[in-house]
């Protein structure tokens, strides 16, 4: 089976407003407005408009191989959101 | 993640750029329609026990709605709840007026299982915003 | 009393009855529009007229309104489409969000509630595990009414969407089984129109022949008049694409054996919006009753007519069910409400 | 329907049908002084009915309905019958309006300057306002607060204010010559009496005004005043707003300028001097 790959909208598809220390994103694809924390502004960015694999997203962001899980507990979070699209 | 030593410099400078989160916390809060919040202000609502579509069912200490006649299991309400009672019972720990403490249980049992679509859900919602 | 539906339809057949209503013929043909949810669509078919301020407020607050249902309707397709891509069995999406994605008139304002789709009957398994997977959950917890979509129904029971709150409606086709209109399903799919995103769109007859028989073959006609206009709007854009249109969709219901409903559909949508329609032959009074129940709403937005409307209702079990299982449903659900009122 | 009567508050007019003389009568005699719908044509119509034919007549009992309906809708009783119009004309706006990003809160303005006042039902924005109107601000509305996305103002929507239990002995003392509806005893939220809001508030509503402070009142705590983040700000106002969702896009706009724009604090008070001292303060 092939590796998982990951998409976000790209830059135009969202709306970004920094609020303290919250960041209230705008997803207009489907209207949903969502509170997110770090590492998701960081991820979208990184995946905005291309597909990327966790690979490829582990490297960029220099991660330990112990902290995969993690970023994959992320990626799933976005992806149940709708925010992120997996194939 | 705790201090870690071993890795570059640069891969712990990145790694703290991405702050993964605690595993279990959301990262992600989705904001959905709060309309629950102002329908218990603009209006009273009332929730039938069961709904409708189970209607003379009985309903059994944890709540379930169990075919009438089963054993240990409470009668429906004659009424439907209302929905001030049953904010009140459910803050408060007390009783549904006139309704024993078992009972009041299985019921606010009932209500505190509803779900979206079920008669009496947006007004259960409802209750659950007022109660913050 | 019938004056304020009918108005609307005279609106929406022709916008330019606009300029001859007063403040009060206003007020009612709004409400009646919102109690039929066809306020988005008069919205769009009188933007750009001179209206009255206060119309022009309330339709352009409408249109902002139809815009970001349409926004969601395609989103859940979307998000349907993610949760069932890996299964690769062809999912066609049905009723409004269809219009909305093929970027159809009858899509113009169209209010859209639950979404609809269908998908071979073979693959419904796999597509309600698909869908409980990614979130969705079931609505209905009584298991009478679970076997009874199992068994009889041409759908899964639905399914709500735990964090959207959006349901979902999975058909393996669009007639209960037990019908006694047969439409084949796998010609349905087989026809569909890809949309390119791996969705696809019945094909124009089977659109009209869809809406058709919801409103003839299955339906109690409540929320009809959105339907009707569905069915109008359909017609004249097939037909300004395809003059031949109404030959092949005469030919087509013949095949789903839905000949009657799409006759009717045409003549009552002929009679209420002008439809373009093949001359067919008229039923007077089965005609005169669905034209009663279309319009039974006053000014008021309130329901008229109720013996009509309980006939409509009455006849709409009649219709799908076998007379021994009409029986024992009712049976069951007399018992249910005798002991609910004991 | 029987029994018709039409009012336009602030920027949004209904049409009320109703089955019995009572309720129409009561809104005609309290909303004497507010205005028509312009051009006689209403945003919203609501109706008052019976839930079955004969409820009419026998333990007469109204059914809330309109444009916009919710199930669950609990009947009340004839006697009950302003209530009733009064939660049905709200009803409407929560569900059906999409002009204005509704908060639900209470809003007065002195010298162009609003002040929001937010909080569930119990957190004192009704006799706030009310009190605060008897000290020379005008009372923008007691329920909701019209955010107008495209400009940042702020709308009026004077209802009746919908005052409750001891409430109502506390504002008519600091009004004794404003004009009180009848006293609903006994209704699902506690004994109910409304005030018609003052000329002051009339002759303005037309008027929009900036918001300048939003409150998140608490009763029954000791004073304490917390500043409130834009962040959490957001996420409550998306809470204690009927229709942000459906503004999409607009709605999005409008609530993350108005945070970042207007400071937030969170004031807890233990009775209403000390709330009034610290909001003019």
């Amino acid at each position: 089976m092939a590796e998982t790959r990951y998409r976000a909208p790209a830059r135009d598809g969202l709306r970004i407003a920094a609020l303290d220390d919250l960041i209230a994103v705008y997803h207009r694809a489907s209207g949903i407005t969502h509170l997110v924390v770090a590492p998701v502004p960081e991820l979208l960015e990184a995946m905005a408009g291309e597909w990327r694999s966790l690979e490829s997203l582990a490297e960029a962001f220099g991660l330990a191989a112990g902290e995969r899980g993690a970023l994959i507990e992320r990626l799933d979070e976005l992806v149940a959101a709708g925010l992120v699209e997996a194939a | 993640m705790s201090d870690e030593t071993g890795h570059s410099d640069a891969g712990a400078t990145r790694r703290r750029a991405l702050m993964l989160g605690a595993a279990g916390a959301a990262a992600v809060v989705s904001i959905r329609p709060a309309l629950a919040q102002t329908a218990g202000s603009v209006m009273t609502c009332e929730i039938p026990v069961p709904d409708p579509s189970r209607a003379g069912g009985y309903i059994d200490a944890n709540g379930n709605v169990v075919p009438a006649g089963t054993k240990n299991a409470f009668a429906p309400p004659l009424r439907p709840l209302k929905g001030e009672d049953v904010r009140r019972a459910m803050a408060g720990g007390g009783n549904l007026p006139g309704v024993d403490y078992e009972r009041s249980r299985a019921y606010l049992k009932y209500v505190g299982r509803l779900q979206r679509g079920t008669t009496g859900f947006t007004c259960f919602a409802s209750l659950q915003m007022l109660r913050k | 009393m019938n004056g304020a539906a009918h108005l609307l339809c005279r609106l929406l057949a022709m916008p330019e009855t606009a300029r001859t209503l007063d403040a009060r013929q206003w007020g009612e043909v709004m409400t009646v529009a919102r109690a039929e949810l066809l306020i988005g669509s008069l919205a769009f078919r009188l933007r750009g007229m001179v209206l009255p301020e206060r119309v022009e407020a309330i339709l352009a607050a409408a249109i902002r309104s139809a815009e970001e249902g349409r926004r969601q309707a395609l989103w859940e397709a979307e998000m349907a489409r993610r949760a069932l891509a890996p299964l690769g069995c062809p999912v066609a999406l049905l009723k409004g969000t269809a219009f909305v994605a093929a970027g159809l008139d009858a899509g113009q304002g169209r209010h859209i509630g639950d979404l609809d789709i269908l998908v071979p009957r073979a693959s419904l398994d796999a597509a309600e595990a698909a869908l409980l997977g990614a979130g969705w959950e079931w609505v209905k917890p009584d298991p009478y009414d679970d076997a009874y979509y199992r068994r009889w129904m041409h759908e899964l029971p639905p399914l709500i969407h735990r964090e959207r709150d959006r349901m979902i409606d999975v058909h393996h086709t669009i007639l209960p089984p037990t019908a006694r209109t047969t439409p084949d399903a796998a010609k349905l799919l087989a026809a569909a129109e890809p949309l390119g995103n791996g969705l696809s769109i019945l094909s124009p007859e089977d659109m009209v022949i869809h809406a058709a028989i919801h409103l003839f073959a299955d339906g109690d006609l409540s929320g009809g008049l959105r339907n009707l206009w569905d069915i109008d709007r359909l017609v004249r854009e097939c037909i300004a694409r395809d003059a031949d249109y109404p030959a092949g969709l005469a030919a087509r219901a013949a095949e789903h054996q839905a000949e009657r409903a799409v006759a009717r559909a045409l003549r009552a949508a002929h009679a209420l919006f002008d439809t373009p329609a093949l001359p067919g032959k008229a039923e007077r009074l089965f005609d005169a009753a669905a034209r009663r129940r279309l319009l039974a709403r006053d000014g008021w937005g309130r329901g008229t007519r109720p013996a009509t409307r309980l006939a409509f209702y009455v006849r709409s079990h009649w219709l799908r069910m076998p007379p021994a299982m009409l029986a024992r449903h009712l049976w069951i659900k007399f018992m249910r409400d005798r002991r609910a009122g004991a | 329907m029987r029994h018709v009567f039409s009012v336009r508050i602030g920027p949004v007019s209904f049409r009320v049908g109703s089955d019995w003389r009572g309720p129409v009568e009561q809104l005609r005699a309290l909303y004497a002084d507010h205005p028509a719908p312009v051009d006689g044509i209403a945003d919203y119509t609501v109706r008052l009915s019976a839930t079955r034919p004969w409820r009419r007549f026998v333990r007469p009992s109204v059914a809330i309905a309109g444009d916009y309906m919710l199930p669950d809708a609990a009947p009340l009783p004839l006697a009950h019958g302003l209530l009733a119009a009064e939660m049905a004309m709200n009803l409407q706006l929560a569900l059906g309006e999409r002009r204005f990003l509704l908060l639900h809160a209470a809003t007065v303005e002195r010298d162009g300057r609003a002040i929001v006042l937010t909080g569930e039902s119990g957190a004192g924005k009704s006799t706030l306002a009310a009190l605060l109107s008897a000290r020379g601000w005008r009372l923008m509305g007691d329920e909701f607060a019209l955010l107008d996305p495209e400009t940042g103002l702020l709308h009026a929507f004077p209802r009746l204010v919908s005052l409750k239990n001891a409430a109502v002995g506390v504002v008519r003392r600091a009004l004794p010559e404003a004009r009180f509806g009848p006293l609903m005893a006994g209704t699902p939220k506690g004994d109910i009496r409304h005030l018609v809001p003052d000329a002051v508030a009339l002759a303005a509503m037309d008027r929009p005004a900036r918001p300048v402070r939003l409150v998140f009142p608490r009763y029954g705590f000791a004073n304490d005043a917390q500043p409130v983040g834009a962040g959490e700000a957001f996420v409550r106002l998306t809470q204690a707003s009927t229709n942000y969702v459906a503004l999409g896009e607009q709605g999005f706009d409008a609530l993350t300028r108005f945070v970042r724009e207007v400071p937030a604090v969170a004031l807890d008070y233990p009775d209403a001097d000390s709330a009034i001292a610290a909001i003019e303060g």
